[in-house]
């Protein structure tokens, strides 16, 4: 394992305090316990948004702290859910009196943790809801798992519920639009090459030279199945097909289409999936109208891909475009 | 005697051990889940060992030294197993607000725990977590309170019971936690969680030992 | 080798497709020969600002096409100089008959290549300026070698004269400003991992378990020499340490510090570097008023990363804060 | 006969000794460059065939066929190698706007090669670049023209020039292209560009052999 670090034990801390001296306009950063706020406190009246949870998925989530997306950002240690005691602060933080709502892949440590947290901010009479995102199709939801993973929808979810709420929606409204946003996203993701937790120091699995996992998680959890190599055209049939059948798209709806890089894969090979992945939806009789391809949601060095769509209406199309200014998203 | 320098005794055998075991679990957890339970539960004992040094005056009740883990393993773990451990540790902590245990209170220490864990998880038995390994203990306690053993013995037949209560994990199939992503390719390997709550309860055996 | 790509011939076409598709609101794609525009053309009596070079390198240069830095993007091969007949054409599109500025990596074939083009766009009227990029102090830069590379001090240059250009300077003004970038910013890499070329299909160089490469080109070049692996600390010192002595920076100035991902290393372990950097530049009394952390030049999937300084003035500070749009860019 | 259909077998076999050299070309690079010269003269090679089937009708100079290949070269190949050969050719046919050549002539049309590679190069024998093989071959070419030998021979001794040129790169230390950013670490292997020369120039020995 070569890695760009110091003591492994120290790398979030060492990261966030890179992170905020870059971005000191747009965040704060608290340690001990360890958020991220947005720079100058939260927004009055507004509410507030809350997301977090395990590290190595950057820019997720502290790269999106900013006007019109997230009020704070809970990193927790390497691929490990935060602790409630980082999460009650940072909820509290958030809320200028309007509220907080928290976003939350489903996982199991990270759903436990947010748990704990919202009752203890409750009892500090902070109103606080929760969206859970499960986008992964690559998952069953079935009474036989913890259920479907949140990945990279998340992105998308907290994009569109930020910009809901800096445009003055309540507390209620807010979550609604996030929940909607959460309903209608479905994503699967593939591995070509794994990637090595620092204080683990091996990789989390292990591929042949000519295998790829396909439905992989963001911290190397084995997906679906192994696959031959195959090219990208094929491998982004692989994913697609799942996501659209699971939304049910039908001809004449219009998406998002979102291509996310693991971390390791050359963003060119990102725009090359995109485009299979176009020109297949196009050939549905649906309408890609936004687009967002780039490493949002990685796994650290990961090599892989993964291949999001959110089915959009009006509102969530025009939340979509309000502008944001994030370290992550811009415009 | 289970009282509290036995407890305090317990928590720093079972960091030694988590130390000590740290690899495995990990290993464990890097084939079914996302390798960290290892590096979780240590970062978390090491802090319990850290506040318990700084701790003065000594506690008095067996609960007090249950409830400083609980809050630090909250604070510190992260992940499933930090909420679970720290809810487990919290409700055995209420059962055990006394200055020394007897048979019926290592009972309601163990059953504490695994109330805690289930009430937190939603897990039932045979789910491949460490609710195998804490319904064992709990049953066992209780058939062996019932057959009038003695509080040491009690402790004994659970922490025997966890232990195969975790071993029984292996060839299940997992349904709940991160495991269950997989599927039946869940099945082969013992759950990390079960093993951690087995070593945790024949830390607390080995104390008894040392205290004598 | 594992990649999300089809053919490999066709790898630089089907990204270049994508990536139009995504950003159909910043530039046009146009084929045989292949370069990226500007979209809806040239801004009159605006300067021209081209650059180009071997793909691999993405988001380098297409994504820095748009208001405010680059009008066209021409890209080779697979880390190989454009042609000609490529570059002549992105020169006449983007000259709205104010001249061009081209912008040029100090490789040879990116110089002869340029310079060929140039020479044809002269001979049709058009004014061309060329301005080579050569920050990488890793190369002697001496009669024994081609000279230093350009490499991740691209970004600065082109960002900077495309502010220049953008606020109405002329010709010769612009090229001026690009040229006082090009002598005022330094840079120097690491490799912790090769890369493969597509139709190569083996790693550019192998390193062992245990070495590291200081002073790597992003072609996958070797550099300076093999290290053992240190940590991140001790790496961005042997990184920073000739920049900072080749620009002769003292107490006092003010600089923008850019710590440049390779494509393969987590955004974490870049926050990393920059975080020692930057601490490192303050304790010699150097004030880092400007940052920019990201992958921006890349080498495909390489593991690595490099550090650049610019010295900055009044004027260069407000051209690098001046707006710019583009897919890569965005403030 | 070195005339016009010898031009185009010549380009025939350098297209194909190209296409059979790639990997070996391109693990050249690799060493001491950026390992493309094999797929990137493949590229320009095979665009230069095809450009020449499509070719109706036959060109009636030598020069013709070489200034196809130039322009075809400068628009397919990019890179260090596209200008240079292409600039190459582009001189070579400036020196042979005749049906066939003569001693002279083939003098002319590797000196005319030479010039190309400098003027756009700026390189000098002795830094590791393809002039260490045309300058070898010019050389030789100039030498055998003023013993008084035939076209042929003229030829053939350029391309053997051309060949020890090539391996004489092995030893030295490159001071201009990729290669000379590796500084002493380049010597040890040949470079790549001068063994495409001699690749060439062996294909135009070959040529005329076909031709008997
Ligand atoms: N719902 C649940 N109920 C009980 N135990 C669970 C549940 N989910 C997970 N666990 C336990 O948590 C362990 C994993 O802990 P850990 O690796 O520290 O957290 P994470 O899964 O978040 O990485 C599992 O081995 C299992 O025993
Ligand atoms: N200045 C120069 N003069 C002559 N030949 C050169 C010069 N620079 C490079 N070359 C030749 O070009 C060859 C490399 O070509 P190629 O690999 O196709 O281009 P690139 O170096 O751009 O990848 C070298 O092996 C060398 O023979
Ligand atoms: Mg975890
Ligand atoms: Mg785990
Ligand atoms: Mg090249
Ligand atoms: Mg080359």
């Amino acid at each position: 394992m070569k890695k760009l670090l110091n003591d492994p034990q120290n790398a979030v801390t060492e990261s966030l305090e890179g992170f905020t001296a870059v971005h000191a306009d747009l965040v704060e950063l608290s340690l001990d316990p360890t958020y991220v706020t947005r720079a100058g406190g939260p927004v009055p009246n507004k509410v507030g948004l809350v997301s977090g949870g395990g590290s190595g998925h950057e820019p997720l989530h502290a790269g999106f702290v900013g006007d019109g997306m997230l009020d704070a950002a809970v990193p927790g240690e390497m691929f490990t859910s935060p602790t409630p005691d980082q999460i009650q602060p940072a909820l509290e933080a958030a809320d200028s009196g309007a509220g907080v709502l928290a976003i939350v892949k489903n996982y199991t440590g990270d759903v436990l943790n947010f748990e704990m947290a919202v009752e203890l901010a409750g009892d500090d009479d902070h109103r606080v809801t929760t969206v859970l995102v499960n986008d992964d199709v690559a998952v069953e939801d079935s009474l036989y798992t913890a259920g479907r993973r949140g990945v990279a929808g998340t992105v998308a979810v907290e994009k569109i519920a930020g910009a809901a709420a800096a445009r003055g929606d309540d507390l209620e409204t807010v979550t609604a639009v996030a929940q909607r946003v959460a309903d209608n996203v479905r994503t699967m993701g593939v591995a070509l090459a794994p990637c090595t937790v620092p204080h683990v120091g091996r990789p989390g699995f292990e591929l042949g030279d000519d295998e790829i996992e396909i439905g992989i998680g963001i911290h190397g959890e084995p997906g679906r199945r192994r696959a031959p190599v195959a090219t990208a055209d094929e491998i982004t049939d692989q994913l697609l097909d799942p996501v659209v059948e699971d939304l049910g798209l039908t001809d004449g709806e219009s998406v998002l289409l979102f291509v996310n890089g693991m971390g390791g894969t050359p963003l060119s090979e990102l725009y090359v999936v995109y485009r299979r992945a176009r020109s297949r939806l196009e050939g549905l009789g649906v309408s890609v109208s936004r687009s967002l391809v780039g490493n949002y949601v990685t796994s650290l060095e990961m090599q892989g891909a993964s291949v999001s769509v959110l089915r959009l209406d009006d509102e969530t199309t025009q939340l979509w475009d309000a502008p944001v200014r994030t370290a992550a998203l811009h415009w | 005697m289970l009282d509290v320098s036995w407890a305090v005794r317990w928590v720093r055998l079972t960091a030694e051990a988590v130390g000590l075991a740290k690899a495995e679990l990990t290993e464990l957890d890097r084939r079914i889940g996302d390798g960290d339970h290892g590096e979780n539960l240590d970062r978390g004992y090491r802090a319990v060992v850290e506040r318990l040094d700084a701790l003065d005056p000594e506690p008095e009740n067996v609960g007090d030294v249950l409830k400083l883990i609980a809050t630090t393993l909250m604070s510190k773990v992260g992940g499933a197993s930090g909420p679970l451990y720290g809810t487990a540790y919290l409700r055995a902590a209420k059962a055990t607000a006394v200055p020394s245990l007897d048979a019926s209170a290592v009972v309601a220490l163990v059953e504490g725990a695994l109330d805690g864990v289930t009430a937190r998880g939603k897990a039932v038995p045979g789910e491949k977590t460490m609710v195998d390994a804490w319904q064992a203990a709990a049953d066992a306690a209780a058939a062996a309170a019932h057959e009038g053993a003695s509080a040491e013995e009690v402790l004994r037949r659970a922490s025997t019971a966890a232990t195969a209560g975790a071993a029984s994990t292996t060839s299940m199939v997992a349904t709940k936690g991160r495991a269950s992503y997989l599927g039946d390719r869940s099945a082969g390997s013992a759950d990390p969680g079960a093993t951690s709550t087995a070593l945790i309860l024949d830390a607390a055996v080995r104390a008894v030992g040392e205290g004598r």
